[in-house]
């Protein structure tokens, strides 16, 4: 009894200590934290103000995705010259950090930002319908709820090459190399 | 600290003045070797085999040559396995450490070269996480299935080598250790039966596979079955010679008898019989390349012989079969040590030659009537990683057979001596 | 009692290991490193993305004109497709317009001539430099002194002719092209209407390889093929275009001109054709009396029969054209031959070939002396104080670059061009200039800003030209695209074409004198690869993965000798050879020995061996312009260097 | 199964078979195909890429001429170009090319449209794929591919830039065939096989003398140019020969059965790929 305490106790210990330290590293690697962090309200954009997820993602003519608004997207909205406070939520407000905020400094990094070597088209997918019309994907079935999400704060960990796969199985669809691959 | 590493010290210099002279110059020659051999290897590892001679018509090269002569040599640590733990010769007992060593390290180096020789080293797992696993799990790439063969009989030759190293003098002293090894050593067969079902396969696939699923190569189509058998017959004949060398080697090395005449006598006999069969398969191998494969893409089996690499190989891996036939198979000759070291020896080098040939000659054959025939010359990178490798299993076979009880019957006779 | 610490300590430990390992992979941390392995051992540069747009451009290169369409990415050109695809630019365009090498502003020279030591100036610098070197030695009458050296008739040459006149020298010349000797021999460029014959005869001009242009090449020759237009390629080496020809002949080296009198020979006396073109009547005597049949047969090694059958196929076509100018990139045939072949179409009286000059931009009057016949021969017999060359490679492309560079180590050279080249080496002035994608086209569609400061050459002429006090007045644009309505016009010859028979008296002397030469009893004929064409296209990486390796490889040129002439000169495949001439020697390039060339020639790629032209195109094979046959032919006062012999040791 | 889904929808809807035919009698080998597909495909860009061993090219431009067997002046030369050829082994309906079978990884593989797909990212460099193909179509990051300062500004954003030690080949341009598929589907066209493209060797050839197109469809160019009496295929030594004996090689063992067809009216030519 006693000396198997001498082993169970440390082996809490250390399973715990290890597991908090290993994680903070993974975080870390993975670079949850960005360095500049606009403080953007999926929510509340979609359920007050009316937007959708292509008012701000939009599409190229090409239907290229053209990903991430600009902040000169942004400001369409958020006029530069506006007023900062507004008694009517439905009229967009002057925000200040856009001024001081380039495009470059994008804390984003999306879970299911594909590498280069993968060719994926947003467009193509969010086409894709079964025969009574219903779409076969929408945003969420890989970007997560982000509707529901209050902050830009990225979905932990990445999205793998099994996620797509397992979706193209289930929906009978083509799972070679040359769909997603060039 | 700094008196363990002295004491370190003083005792390689020791040992190393306890030599004689012609054995200090070949231990500078391995140290030499092994020290090339890590320089040029981080050079590989990290610029890449731009500083190699292969090229994209001569894609593999003295590496290849490496694994697959390693492969189908250590292949004889199964096959005198199987001898002594199914068919119970226990005239095979005294070398059969010596041949689980042997064994183990040729399958570690045969991994080390491959390492070496793919361009992604880091993603060399992905062997094991995306399979080319075909239809009901036959593996469609014959690489699939040695890589996956190898690595299960690599365990188990570490398992059963495991024993040899618990009989060390002083890690036997530990009672629970000296339980280990030797229950260990009691269930090693059936380590040798797992050993030979796997060996059986990926010796097959090696030889028989790798070259099969090319079929638009003239130099190395040939139908699956023939040759998958052919490939394992050679690891038994070749393999068998190459476990009676190296000990009879070190026993020459040592001036010892590390164990009795009648074992290696059996090993080269069972080495000579398996060379009959190796020698019929090959030739009939080389036949129906003639007489079908070759001629089924349009060119003839003496056209596709040329640059470099001449029919010559071909002659003289044969020489060196009937060699082997005749001395390893007649009663006369085995009894005579020097005949039967000459057998046992033209054994290894049929084998050896067989893989070169199958390598540099499939190769050197051009694709199209308008190429001429591909040459290869190594570069300094890639001889000194391959010699250093060889010279990396000689030192460990030195340092075991010194310091471990890899030959049983040296201490025997020590106790014949007391 | 220890004994039992020490079991504690090692449960202690172990407990923590195992603990440790157990937190390390229900971490998920394993599964991660390995994840970034797989990321980190793709080490790849991942291009910038952006919007895709086609962009349409007017590409005013050369006459032609095609209409190209750019694949933008963001603001990055990565695609060109032409409306017809076949521009020998063409792919290679962006190659030049993202070089590394490109000029980046206008460089003063600080080392030594024949060194790559510059120095950034600014425009105006370089301009007011420039200009007053000119102004002054306008102001001392040594106008004469200025000389300017062209690629070929674009816009930004006719330019810089028009402001060389202006300021009272006459020295304008061409580099040598089937346009340059043609004018020279034949008082014009011939004008081939491809699109409407039946029946082509070419003596040497390899069509289908980058002669002329080769664009519309390309498009005639498909029409050809639909058409059924017989084409007949005279030549001494096989190569592409004699392979897709209807019919080789094959002659012997150099002998393209005596095929041409010996049918000549054939249509006069037999036929009784003649020509309208003045001296005819001196010039046919020539013919008939030197030329008989039998010996050209036995000088050109085709037989009677076979004259005779050619020249028959000749008058019995509808509207056939024959085709003089050796070579397809880089050109180089005597007068007597040119005039010999373009005699053949009188003698056919085809309508299919008409004699056109540059009208250049509107006439200038020229005070100073009469120019040089040619560029070699400018470049051999007189001198020059101040030089512009526009785009040109004279030092490289030139077998008398090496005197050229000699003088220009005296004169002040100023250097149009995006990369450095073997002439700007030797230049005092290097002005950046632009590819055909940069800048606005005349629909004023810019696709590409210029790089840096480079300019399109037209625009720095005109610069030039307007701070220069006698020129000033003839440029009143603004910039080349004002300007461009007035380029590349081109009018009829009002004097025409007029044979003569002085040049054709001892021509075969002459030729037998360079057979004679025992020392030297190989001729030495240049093959080219289409893409790096006479040097131009060897700065372009991508081109260099066209070459095949028995052409250039791993360090080495290749040489082509037929089998036979191997055995003679006892030459094996591959051996490494030095190829000499009475001008000098050119080392060590291997051998191929081959029978798409003619017994006792020599095959050498033209286009390798720059001196400068960027790191790609450096120390790459040997110039075989340096051992060829600088011997100047009167008329077109260009070097005949097709007519080279050696020797190979 | 209605129609009004993208290819993405449904794997056996693709009814494509990509082929080529190459007409050696309009190829003057000007070698626009090599440079198009330099430029298109992100090849690595080094100081000396003339005719070396290690070179990284997709499309390789064989000059080739009869003077093994023929003396001048009765030589002539051709121009090949010679690309990844597609093989499919002896049955086109369950594709089987060398190079796909032996990959321990599956980084290449057999796409709908019957384009062997090359992943390097997946592709861990054990070249047994290069020493299965007999048209050595493929080739070896032997180097760090390298793209020199401005020249990284004309790199092809569709094509991702390959790294060292991998193996990459032409896959007939696929990434311009998702690239038009898109402009299909913004357009709202969304049945697969109404894509259609072409590799750009094919669109930069100043003699249209490469066809692209489907094989599967009769009508197509391509298709009709493949059953010409000049088309051959390179070293593809069977079609030549009488059924019967055609049927017992193939027994015997697969044939590459390449997708890309040669045509030529040169009979030297056609002797050559016999190994005559």
């Amino acid at each position: 009894m006693k000396r198997s305490l001498f082993f169970i106790i440390p082996f809490i210990v250390f399973a715990y200590l290890s597991l908090i330290l290993f994680q903070r590293a993974c975080d870390y690697t993975m670079n949850l934290q960005a360095e500049k962090r606009l403080p953007f309200n999926h929510k509340t954009h979609l359920t007050q103000y009316g937007a959708d997820c292509e008012t701000c993602h939009q599409y190229y003519d090409n239907g290229r995705f053209k990903g991430l608004p600009t902040v000169a997207e942004c400001t369409q909205c958020h006029d530069r010259g506006g007023e900062v406070h507004n008694p009517d939520p439905t009229v967009p407000t002057k925000k200040a950090m856009l001024d001081s905020y380039k495009d470059t400094d994008k804390p984003w990094q999306a879970f299911a930002a594909q590498p280069d070597l993968v060719y994926f088209s947003h467009k193509v997918v969010m086409t894709a319908t079964y025969e009574d019309g219903r779409k076969k994907s929408r945003c969420g079935s890989c970007h997560g709820d982000k509707a529901g999400s209050t902050t830009t704060e990225k979905i932990k960990g990445k999205m793998l090459m099994g996620q797509c796969m397992d979706c193209h199985t289930a929906l009978h669809i083509s799972n070679k190399c040359l769909v997603c691959h060039d | 600290m700094n008196t363990l590493v002295k004491s370190v010290i003083d005792f390689i210099v020791e040992t190393y003045n306890s030599y004689s002279k012609s054995m200090q110059i070949f231990f500078i020659f391995l140290a030499v070797n092994i020290f090339l051999f890590m320089v040029f290897a981080i050079q590989i590892l990290f610029w890449g085999l731009g500083y190699t001679d292969m090229n994209n018509i001569f894609a593999m090269g003295v590496w290849i040559i490496g694994d697959l002569g390693l492969v189908s040599l250590g292949g004889g640590a199964f096959f005198t396995g199987f001898f002594l733990y199914m068919l119970r010769v226990d005239k095979l007992e005294p070398i059969i450490n010596s041949t689980v060593l042997i064994g183990f390290m040729c399958y570690l180096f045969t991994f080390v070269f491959l390492v070496f020789d793919i361009g992604q080293p880091l993603r060399a797992w992905f062997g094991y996480a995306y399979p080319n696993w075909g239809t009901h799990l036959m593996p469609q790439s014959m690489l699939t299935e040695v890589v996956f063969c190898l690595t299960f009989y690599f365990c188990v030759l570490c398992v059963e080598l495991i024993p040899v190293v618990l009989r060390h003098k002083i890690i036997d002293a530990i009672p629970a250790f000296h339980y280990i090894g030797h229950y260990l050593h009691r269930l090693m067969w059936i380590m040798a039966a797992a050993g030979t079902f796997l060996s059986f396969f990926h010796q097959g696939s090696l030889g028989g596979g790798m070259w099969d699923v090319l079929y638009g190569k003239p130099g190395w189509f040939r139908a699956h079955h023939q040759f998958f058998f052919m490939a394992i017959v050679a690891a038994t004949a070749g393999g068998t010679s190459f476990m009676t060398l190296c000990p009879y080697i070190a026993g020459k090395v040592m001036k010892k008898e590390v164990a009795p005449m009648e074992t290696f006598q059996t090993l080269a006999k069972i080495s000579g019989a398996m060379f009959i069969f190796y020698t019929t398969f090959r030739i009939y191998d080389v036949y129906t390349m003639a007489a079908k494969y070759v001629p089924s893409f349009d060119r003839n089996y003496l056209d596709i012989w040329g640059g470099y690499y001449g029919i010559w190989m071909l002659v003289f891996e044969f020489a060196a079969c009937f060699t082997a036939i005749a001395m390893l198979n007649i009663k006369k000759f085995r009894d005579q040590e020097k005949f039967m070291v000459i057998g046992i020896s033209s054994g290894v080098a049929a084998i050896i030659m067989s893989k070169l040939y199958v390598v540099l000659h499939g190769f050197s054959i051009p694709n199209f009537p308008w190429k001429s025939f591909a040459a290869y010359n190594p570069t300094i990178q890639e001889w000194f990683i391959t010699t250093g490798g060889l010279c990396c299993m000689i030192a460990i076979y030195m340092i075991m057979a010194k310091w471990f009880r890899l030959f049983p019957h040296l201490d025997k006779h020590e106790h014949h001596a007391e | 009692m220890k004994k039992i610490e020490r079991k504690d300590f090692l449960l202690l430990g172990g407990g923590a290991i195992a603990g440790g390992l157990t937190g390390y992979v229900f971490s998920g941390a394993p599964f991660l490193s390995f994840q970034w392995l797989v990321e980190w051992t793709q080490d790849q540069y991942v291009p910038t993305k952006g919007e895709e747009k086609y962009l349409q451009k007017l590409c005013e290169y050369c006459p032609n004109k095609c209409q190209i369409s750019i694949r933008m990415i963001g603001d990055r050109a990565v695609k060109v497709e032409s409306s017809n695809s076949c521009c020998p630019l063409g792919q290679a365009t962006l190659q030049l317009l993202y070089h590394p090498e490109r000029i980046k502003t206008p460089l003063k020279r600080t080392g030594s001539k024949g060194s790559d030591k510059f120095a950034p100036v600014s425009w105006d610098e370089a301009m007011k430099d420039i200009s007053s070197k000119v102004n002054k030695l306008v102001k001392d009458n040594k106008a004469d002194m200025i000389a300017a050296v062209n690629k070929d008739y674009s816009l930004s040459g006719e330019l810089l002719e028009r402001m060389i006149k202006a300021s009272g020298s006459a020295n304008v010349y061409y580099e040598s092209s089937e346009k340059t000797i043609a004018q020279g021999a034949l008082g014009g460029f011939a004008e081939y209407d491809f699109a409407n014959t039946d029946c082509i005869i070419s003596f040497g001009a390899k069509l289908l390889e980058g002669w002329g242009n080769q664009c519309q090449m390309n498009q005639h020759f498909l029409n050809w093929k639909k058409k059924g237009v017989k084409l007949i390629q005279v030549d001494t080496n096989c190569s592409t275009t004699t392979s897709l020809a209807d019919e080789w002949i094959a002659v012997k080296p150099g002998t393209e001109g005596i095929l041409a009198l010996g049918m000549a020979n054939y249509l006069i006396k037999e036929k009784g054709r003649t020509s309208g073109a003045p001296n005819f009547a001196a010039w046919s005597q020539i013919v008939i009396n030197q030329y008989p049949l039998a010996k050209v047969s036995q000088l050109t090694g085709v037989d009677v029969k076979k004259i005779k059958e050619l020249a028959d196929t000749l008058i019995q076509a509808r509207n056939p054209i024959v085709v003089a100018g050796k070579g397809s990139k880089g050109v180089s045939s005597s007068s007597v031959e040119m005039q010999a072949v373009y005699g053949l179409n009188t003698l056919a009286r085809t309508g299919a070939v008409a004699l056109k000059a540059p009208a250049g931009m509107g006439a200038i009057a020229t005070t100073g002396k009469a120019p040089a016949a040619g560029l070699d021969d400018f470049i051999k017999n007189r001198d020059f104080e101040v030089m512009f060359v526009n785009e040109a490679d004279p030092v490289y492309k030139s077998v008398l670059g090496k005197n050229l560079a000699e003088k220009m180590e005296k004169a002040f050279v100023v250097s149009i061009t995006p990369l450095i080249n073997d002439t700007a080496l030797y230049s005092d002035y290097v002005l950046p200039s632009i590819s055909v994608l940069e800048g606005p086209d005349s629909n004023n569609a810019e696709i590409v800003k210029p790089y840096k400061q480079s300019k399109h050459a037209g625009d720095i002429i005109i610069g030039v030209a307007k701070l220069l006090e006698k020129a000033a007045v003839s440029f009143q644009w603004n910039s080349c695209l004002e300007a461009m309505p007035g380029a590349g016009q081109t009018k009829n010859v009002t004097a025409g074409f007029a044979f003569n028979a002085e040049i054709l008296k001892n021509y075969l002397n002459e030729y037998d004198k360079l057979m004679g030469s025992t020392e030297f009893p190989m001729a030495l004929l240049p093959v080219e690869l289409p893409y790096v064409g006479d040097g131009d296209g060897l700065a372009f990486p991508y081109v260099l993965k066209t070459i095949d390796r028995h052409t250039y490889s791993q360090g080495k040129l290749w040489v082509l000798i037929n089998r036979e002439s191997a055995d003679k000169y006892g030459v094996s495949e591959g051996e490494s050879l030095d190829i000499i001439s009475e001008r000098g020697e050119i080392g060590s390039v291997k051998a191929h020995l081959s029978d798409i060339v003619a017994p006792d020639v020599v095959g050498i790629p033209l286009g390798f061996g720059h001196l400068a032209y960027t790191k790609y195109a450096e120390d790459k094979g040997v110039n075989a312009k340096e051992i060829m046959s600088d011997k100047l032919d009167p008329l077109s006062g260009s070097a005949n260097w097709w007519a080279t012999r050696v020797k190979i040791s | 199964m209605n129609t009004n889904e993208t290819h993405v929808t449904q794997e056996n809807k693709m009814k494509r078979r990509w082929g080529m035919a190459i007409d050696l009698d309009k190829c003057t080998g000007c070698g626009q195909c090599s440079i198009a597909c330099a430029q298109e495909n992100n090849l690595p860009i080094f100081e000396d890429d003339s005719d070396q061993p290690k070179r990284v090219a997709y499309l390789e431009l064989m000059k080739v001429t009869n003077d093994r067997d023929a003396k001048y002046p009765n030589v002539e030369v051709t121009f090949i170009p010679k690309m990844c050829q597609q093989c499919e082994g002896n049955d086109p309906s369950n594709p089987k090319p060398p190079c796909v079978s032996v990959c321990p990884v599956v980084a290449t593989d057999v796409g709908d449209d019957g384009v062997v797909s090359q992943v390097w990212s997946r592709c861990i460099g054990c070249r047994y794929c290069q020493v299965s193909c007999p048209y050595e179509a493929r080739a070896f990051n032997w180097w760090k591919p390298r793209h020199e300062g401005s020249f990284k500004k004309s790199l092809n954003s569709d094509v991702s830039v390959m790294s060292r030690g991998t193996i990459v080949k032409c896959t007939f341009c696929s990434h311009i065939w998702k690239r038009e598929r898109d402009k299909a589907v913004a357009q709202g066209i969304t049945d697969i096989n109404a894509v259609l493209y072409t590799p750009t060797c094919a669109s930069s050839c100043p003699t249209g003398a490469i066809v692209f197109g489907d094989l599967n469809d009769p009508d197509s160019e391509v298709s009709k140019l493949s059953k010409d009496k000049r088309a051959f295929r390179l070293v593809h030594t069977i079609d030549e020969k009488p059924e019967d004996e055609k049927k017992r090689l193939m027994k015997l063992k697969d044939y590459p059965n390449p997708k890309v067809y040669y045509l030529s009216s040169r009979q030297w030519v056609r002797d050559m790929m016999r190994f005559k």
